[in-house]
């Protein structure tokens, strides 16, 4: 470790040196080129406001060399960090150049001390921050919570147009019924064949065929028409399957209707 | 104040009742299970009155939203018991009424009083039980007067709730065929129950009236 | 027998506000997660006034073992911070955070909304992808809305979760935030030279606002 190895102009006291030599054993324990200069800073024992960004190039500049001498790998970022602080360096060591744009050197300066500063007022931040009571640490939740119970109820809903609708689909049916006593005019041909099967039985001889129609059904004409009609064609199907015969004298006479000879 | 009564006093004193009481109102409120009054001695600093503090922090739940009650051996806050309701939420859907739940109802409104059996008739298939519970409990239906006929059969009306509900100011409002026909809700051809008129009973009687022009 | 006069009682008063405030007490102890006025008024019967028995209620559990805090814009019952020595430690093991992460968090929670790119300049290191991972997963930062530059960045914030974990009331309650605006730490101060974004002004309102007064 020969001091004279390096050509950096120090000003800094064998202490500052030691110390500056002493952070190179952290050298991956550094989360970056801030922190490293940060770590620096503090050895200047100044408030960071006041630290001198100067002599923090010249203490980063000697670490960057010592871990080069120590076949050290820096990241990339390091030497970064390393030859904008050499150029910051000399723009303030030397006299601004005339008709030279830009940030001053001190600007450029005073920028990084307060980003140091900054950097070290979130630190402070941070550590506080979990200093706070915290909860599962410090303070607690309700262990035994109640949880809130979901009822579903449902609510049906129907609308007026839903209810017009309705209607109107059953009044449209084919087999629409409005009313219970409208069935009792009707006379089936199913009734009229039942009807027929047994009456026909006792009747030998020719007889009309209304008089066969059940009582009750002459009373209104609808009632007298579909009986009628029930009948005939109850014993037409009759007529089909043999067991009976029918004659009619001529249009719109009576019907005749007797039973077949030789059917049960 | 210290509360010891040994003779040699305590290393270090108990805390106050009224800390012991904040104690165990902290450990209560944390614990996720029930503790019963050894773990919580076990748990406040020595020489500190569990019973005791359990007793204060009991009384001082009385009536409040939540309660110190004892649960087996072991304590615990809970809910007071007429507050429950604030635990449950109800969730209210809304649902379409069933096709055979909205053609009854629509055959008592026109209809009514109505019968059972005659809403079946009507309908073409029988009416289940669950269609007309539900109408019930909706409100929208009740019981009639019962019909004059054998049997004297039950029957249905619909009510005021059915009518805020539908917005009409009487059943009688309900459109009649003629302006349903209007809204091409029906066919043009007559329906073939129309026709039949001979047979107005006081069943039907009402309704009638609704659809004579 | 009808019921018309204007001046009729309505039909449903309010509960008193003693027992209104029991209710947000039986509420807020059933629950673990804070919750918010609205969502507490909606619980509470028609009527009710929240905020008035919240505030009772914050007061009557003044000093108590158990404390009403307001954690964002929602409340909710912890223990008393100076009683957590009582308490049995969360059996699940907190992931300790490692340094990296802690001072992310911090830089998020102080400089809100803040950019990644913000981070990385103010920490003088690449943020890795784990670490913002980590903390979103405890959902104690969640992405707020895009900064209105180039490339629109995604900004940071912190959550109302961060808040109940270190029992803030809001962001502007954070340590320290005064002195450190005073001190202009919080400044989104660009490197001189560097080209001025033309909203720089925006990219600091975050904070700013946490201080209009």
């Amino acid at each position: 470790m020969a001091d004279d190895d390096w050509t950096t102009d120090l000003r800094l006291s064998p202490a500052e040196r030691l110390e500056a030599e002493a952070l190179i054993v952290d050298v991956t324990g550094y989360e970056g080129p801030l922190d490293l200069l940060l770590a620096l800073a503090r050895t200047q024992k100044v408030d960071l406001r006041r630290v001198s960004v100067l002599q923090l190039a010249e203490q980063y500049l000697i670490f960057v060399e010592r871990a080069r001498l120590l076949r050290l790998e820096l990241a990339a970022d390091y030497l970064v960090m390393a030859a904008w602080l050499a150029y910051l360096k000399s723009r303030l060591l030397l006299p601004p150049e005339p008709g030279e744009d830009g940030p001053t050197a001190e600007e450029l300066a005073d920028h990084l001390a307060y980003q140091l500063e900054r950097l070290a007022a979130m630190r402070r931040a941070a550590a506080e921050l979990m200093a706070r009571d915290q909860k599962g640490r410090d303070f607690f939740v309700r262990g035994l919570p109640e949880g809130v119970s979901v009822t579903r109820r449902t609510v049906f809903d129907a609308t007026l147009l839903d209810l017009m609708r309705a209607y109107a689909r059953i009044r449209t049916k084919d087999e629409f019924r409005p009313f219970s006593l409208d069935r009792d005019s009707i006379y089936t041909m199913e009734q009229a064949l039942g009807r027929m099967r047994e009456l026909i039985g006792f009747s030998g001889d020719w007889a009309d065929l209304t008089s066969f129609l059940p009582k009750g059904w002459d009373t209104t004409p609808a009632r007298r028409r579909s009986a009628t009609a029930a009948h005939f064609a109850a014993v037409l199907e009759l007529a089909k399957s043999g067991h009976v015969a029918l004659r009619q004298g001529g249009l719109f006479e009576a019907i005749e209707v007797r039973r077949r000879e030789g059917t049960p | 104040m210290t509360i010891s009564d040994d003779d040699t006093p305590p290393l270090f004193d108990a805390p106050q009742l009224a800390e012991q009481e904040r104690m165990v109102e902290a450990i209560l409120f944390a614990s996720v299970d029930p503790i019963g009054l050894k773990a919580l001695a076990d748990r406040l600093p020595h020489g500190s009155d569990a019973a005791t503090a359990l007793e204060l922090l009991r009384r001082r739940y009385e009536g409040r939203g939540v309660h110190l009650v004892k649960v087996g051996e072991a304590w615990a806050f809970r809910t007071a018991p007429d507050l429950g309701f604030l635990m449950q939420r109800a969730t209210t859907e809304q649902r379409k009424l069933s096709r055979a739940a909205i053609e009854t109802l629509a055959i008592i409104a026109y209809h009514q009083p109505v019968t059972r059996a005659e809403i079946e008739e009507i309908r073409g298939v029988a009416v289940s039980r669950g269609t007309i519970d539900q109408l019930m409990e909706m409100a929208w239906i009740k019981l009639g007067r019962r019909r004059m006929t054998p049997g004297r059969p039950g029957t249905f009306v619909v009510t005021e709730a059915f009518l805020d509900h539908f917005g009409l100011e009487s059943a009688r409002d309900l459109p009649g065929l003629k302006e349903l026909r209007a809204a091409g809700l029906l066919d043009n051809r007559p329906p073939p129950g129309a026709e039949t008129d001979e047979d107005t009973d006081d069943t039907s009687a009402g309704q009638d009236e609704m659809f004579s022009e």
